[in-house]
């Protein structure tokens, strides 16, 4: 499964696209946000716990549809599903390479981007940890996601749609520590749920997922 | 142990494909599936090889026993010859890479990027890939396409020495494979069209 | 014998009027395709009895 | 006595449902008609909401159908899951654009309440944050159905997405509350309805509920025939090719 | 030229994805924004117009790997070039059909997301008359994108990243639009510029787009 | 008026891959090329048909004046086979469906969608193209995989029609097509590795 995860992570980094683009995506995504809001500085630090919080997701879907479609179409879904790991693995170990090759970058970049949007200093530290905490969870959802529209073509944008509504409790609970976090508040509610909710999904997901793949090779 | 399948139904997009499957394999013996085009030799493969369930019937052996190559080689572009194998080598936990390179002529080849293969190269890197997961039964779809004279024989040869180790081998194929085997016609198992006198029967 | 709405008759009646519109075209449309499907099934029936 | 898994069997199904479907029809009509009709013009007008008490008689039943048309896939799809009755997967697929429905009737009367009572078409107060969310899992679920060619195939995925969805709908439900305290009316359809609505409402609004409820059950119904028809009516074209 | 136009359009709709996702996608990005942002109505309703246009700019971005990509893989891109049609005219027909199917529906039911982030009643008019003016400039721009992306494999990051800059102008002057529009003030300036953005791109952008197809195809 | 080759030179993949082709097809003959795989036949057509610039050489009539048809077919999967058809006889400006559909004995098969077409079905649907573009030089790479002997038939009549009809065609295949042709074999022309003596040289 560690050949799982590494394979993973070379194929990121050698395609090119895995690390930079998602990155990319993050600090266009918060650009934009000042050319359409306007550039008052209270607005955009009221908003910036959110705006970063949304950029990362949309990030972080984006790159979703890679999980699994390259391996399909060129058979090594097939081959990893006849070979002795379990699939629950391999879901785990794709979920996982996704988090480091595409969203950990946005948690270490995300501060630069705090700046852009003018957070609140005590916010940085409560942005880079809610990230941290939160955006497993993303990833294990996008998987799970990844898993349901494997064999169905140009399944992009109906993965998003499936995938958005169970990013919600994430995003709200990742977004108020933050704001909580800037405005000096006690954030120990939102980061509990956070890591509960991170933790729930990594636990119980995979097996959702593995189940989905199941059913799309058959 | 012999690999013996009983009565197997299986059926794709929904509808049966073929029935009544019956044939058994002892180890060191190989069997040739013929059929013209779209008779659902691919379905049966992939049945064998636990991809899709049956529809009825018995497989002797477990899906853990079979290595199942297909038309797509699970080859991944960005990374070497050696890369791919040894990836695989380590999901089935075996350590035969070398051994692999050497049976089919990959040792020129072991650190060129998979795309930069000829569609030639990368079928034998994709049957090298049997090598390395150490399992007894090969199922194999079409393992020779756009191979030229020379890497058909070095695959004959492969099974060979894989069935003079006890091992067995399914293969479908249209053309000639260069070594002599027991053939299995499927037409004979072609699925009559359903009835469908009984309005259940759509609710397979 | 209309119902004197007072001011509020605009919300009210289009409360009412958008939602009998969705349901009558939730009712309208399911019945549309079972009548369809219907037919369909029928005819595809008569061709497998007529070809065995 | 025999099991209640019988009517699982497509062709008993139908016949059963062929003999109900009729006294359904007429009963849901009876019932919507009674209790709209009552509810609209024969119901004083509340002191302080005016005559815009009249939407309850929609919203209410709706905003209630649309929770229980996903409970009630929910419960069918874990049928399918467990079980694997067709019928039950078909149902589930039934039920998605009426509860969709429901969801949408219940936003669409809320939000025009909204604009006299709160002054505001929409506010993010977690009740209706929470129907919002209901709505993108209806149409997510409706999607994957539509996109998947394979009938069992999709049976299977869309079970496990409302499997998965129903745990996360609660999770939202439990987030936004935290995220926001808001301004709707908390339930008064409770036990001790003196505090809440009173009689002249409370009875015509059973009354609609009781047609909504109905309504949701013929359709169902109705709607599975169709499925099941379209299924093997698939069968029959596919062997039609294959001959 | 019109036998192409309706044929993608006969196709976005059987293919059961190009209206409805696009459409969906728009609406559930609008609907993230309040979680991530609060629901405050105030910051809401001051954040209204730029977050629409990002909304309607993002879903435009993520349907843009559609135009060419189906068309390369089947081989109709190549038959296309060789057809006694030109190239631009087929680049101009892609775009449109892009608007029609993808980018129409999102202008139509603008308002009704401005509805949920409660926009000023006086910006309404204005959000629909600036998306109409300038979401066919962000159907070209995107079109040459793809067109300058078509052969790779997995472009549709690199696609975005490439749009995106592209994108700004519009994004600017049609959030201003709305804006003015909502605040009651003169929207004169930045909706003229938004028509002559729309204007330019569309008589320069398909000269560009059919030369970067002809380099891919060779 | 004749088509002729001269001297031509093409590359793939930023390498030149033939060199100096040159030849000669008057109206009303057909051209089949011939090589092992590799050896430039897809390259070489596609720089005939515009598809790609020359290295070098001439081309005595326009691209216009040429049909290309490759393994992609360039159906759309959710059309009828009658709508493939329309669309392409409308960008092309003419009008023969029926006859197309005739010639490829498609009419039963004309509200099928395409994408419920066997392999064989979908390359006659493919072909059937060839007729609604009016254009008098077919150039055609490996028209007749996955066709079965009565759709070689089928396509060998059309050939032979559109020939005695003034037309011509150029075809690339490794398999027998039912018609005797000239055959060209391409494997002389394959262009000499560069010797990138010279420093510029790595700049063609
Ligand atoms: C888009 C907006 C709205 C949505 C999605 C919505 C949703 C709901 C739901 C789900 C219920 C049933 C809950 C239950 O019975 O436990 C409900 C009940 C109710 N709603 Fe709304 N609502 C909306 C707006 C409004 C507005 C603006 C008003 C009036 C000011 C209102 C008044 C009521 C009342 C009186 C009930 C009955 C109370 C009850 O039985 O619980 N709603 N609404
Ligand atoms: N996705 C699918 N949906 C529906 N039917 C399918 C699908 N894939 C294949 N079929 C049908 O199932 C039948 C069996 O296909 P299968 O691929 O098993 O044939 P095969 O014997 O392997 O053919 P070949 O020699 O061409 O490889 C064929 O008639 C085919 O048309
Ligand atoms: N994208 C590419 N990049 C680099 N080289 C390529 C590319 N595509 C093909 N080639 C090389 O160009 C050469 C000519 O390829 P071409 O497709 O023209 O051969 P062909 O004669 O048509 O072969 P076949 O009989 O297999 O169709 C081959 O040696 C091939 O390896
Ligand atoms: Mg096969
Ligand atoms: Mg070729």
């Amino acid at each position: 499964m560690i050949a799982l995860f590494t394979r993973d992570l070379a194929l990121a980094i050698r395609a090119g696209g895995g690390f930079g683009l998602g990155l990319a995506f993050f600090l266009i995504v918060t650009v934009l946000v000042p050319f359409g809001v306007g550039p008052e500085s209270g607005i955009l630090s009221t908003i910036a716990p959110g705006i970063l919080w949304i950029g990362a997701l949309l990030s972080c879907l984006l790159s979703l549809d890679r999980i699994f479609a390259l391996d399909f179409e060129d058979g090594s879904l097939d081959l990893l599903a006849t070979a002795p790991i379990p699939l629950e693995g391999v879901v785990l170990m794709k979920a996982a390479a996704h988090w480091v090759a595409t969203v950990l970058p946005l948690v270490l970049v995300s501060p630069v981007l705090g700046l852009l949007l003018n957070l609140e200093p005590a916010g940085y530290s409560w942005l880079v940890i809610s990230l941290a905490l939160g955006t497993p969870a993303l990833s294990m959802i996008g998987t799970f996601g990844a898993a349901l529209t494997v064999g169905l073509k140009r399944g992009g944008l109906l993965l998003s749609l499936l995938v958005l509504p169970l990013y919600v409790p994430t995003l709200i609970f990742g977004a108020e520590t933050v704001k909580r976090g800037a405005d000096g508040l006690a954030t120990g509610t939102p980061t509990l749920m956070l890591a509960g909710i991170t933790l729930g999904t990594l636990a119980l997901l995979p097996f959702a997922a593995a189940a989905a793949i199941r059913v799309n090779l058959r | 142990m012999d690999l013996s399948v009983t009565n197997l139904s299986c059926a794709r997009g929904g509808l049966p494909v073929l029935e009544g499957v019956s044939f058994t394999l002892s180890p060191g013996k190989a069997l040739l599936l013929r059929g013209p085009n779209g008779i659902g030799k691919t379905t049966l493969l992939r049945t064998l090889a636990g991809l899709q369930p049956a529809l009825d019937g018995t497989v002797s052996v477990p899906a853990e026993s079979i290595a199942y190559a297909a038309h797509a080689d699970g080859l991944k572009a960005t990374l070497t010859v050696t890369e791919n194998l040894r990836f695989w080598a380590r999901v089935f936990g075996t350590d035969g890479v070398q051994n692999a390179l050497d049976a089919f002529n990959l040792n020129d080849l072991a650190d060129r990027m998979a795309q930069n293969l000829s569609a030639g190269q990368k079928r034998r890197l994709g049957l090298a890939r049997l090598l390395v997961t150490g399992r007894p039964i090969w199922v194999l779809d079409e393992p020779t396409v756009s191979l030229d004279v020379a890497s058909v024989a070095l695959f004959g040869d492969a099974v060979k020495a894989h069935l003079a180790g006890g091992g067995m081998a399914l293969i479908a194929t249209h053309i000639d494979l260069g070594f002599d085997a027991e053939v299995l016609d499927v037409t004979q198992f072609k699925a009559a069209p359903q009835r469908l006198d009984d309005f259940d029967e759509a609710f397979a | 014998m209309m119902p004197d709405l007072g001011k509020y008759a605009g919300a009210v009646l289009s409360s009412y009027g958008l939602s009998l519109i969705a349901l009558a075209l939730l009712v309208g449309l399911s019945l549309l395709k079972s009548a369809s499907v219907r037919k369909q099934l029928d005819a595809a029936e008569k061709r497998r009895e007529k070809h065995g | 006595m025999a099991s209640i898994w019988q009517y699982a069997n497509p062709q008993k199904f139908m016949q059963s449902t062929t003999a109900v479907l009729p006294y359904l029809a007429v009963l849901t009509v009876a019932a919507l008609a009674t209790g709209l009709i009552w509810g609209f013009f024969f119901t004083p007008d509340d002191y302080k909401q005016g005559s815009t008490v009249k939407i309850i008689y929609l919203h209410v039943p709706a905003a209630l159908m649309a929770i229980n048309a996903w409970f009630m896939m929910l419960v069918a799809s874990l049928i399918w899951f467990v079980r694997r009755h067709h019928v039950s997967a078909l149902a589930a697929k039934a039920a998605a654009p009426i509860g969709m429905t429901m969801t949408l009737i219940a936003l669409i009367t809320g939000a025009l309440w909204g604009q006299p009572m709160w002054g505001t078409y929409w506010a993010w107060d977690p009740r209706l944050t929470t129907f919002l969310i209901l709505f993108l899992f209806y149409l997510g679920y409706i999607a994957l159905w539509a996109a998947i060619e394979s009938p069992d195939i999709a049976a299977d995925l869309t079970s496990v997405l409302c499997m998965v969805g129903s745990v996360f709908a609660l999770l939202s439900r439990y987030a936004v509350n935290f995220w926001n305290q808001g301004l709707h009316q908390g339930a008064s359809l409770s036990l001790d309805k003196e505090e809440n609505v009173a009689d002249v409402f409370y009875l015509p609004l059973l009354v609609c509920i009781a047609g909504f409820v109905l309504l949701f059950i013929t359709l169902v119904l109705l709607r599975t025939r169709t499925e099941i028809r379209a299924r093997r009516l698939q069968a029959l074209i596919a062997r039609e090719r294959m001959a």
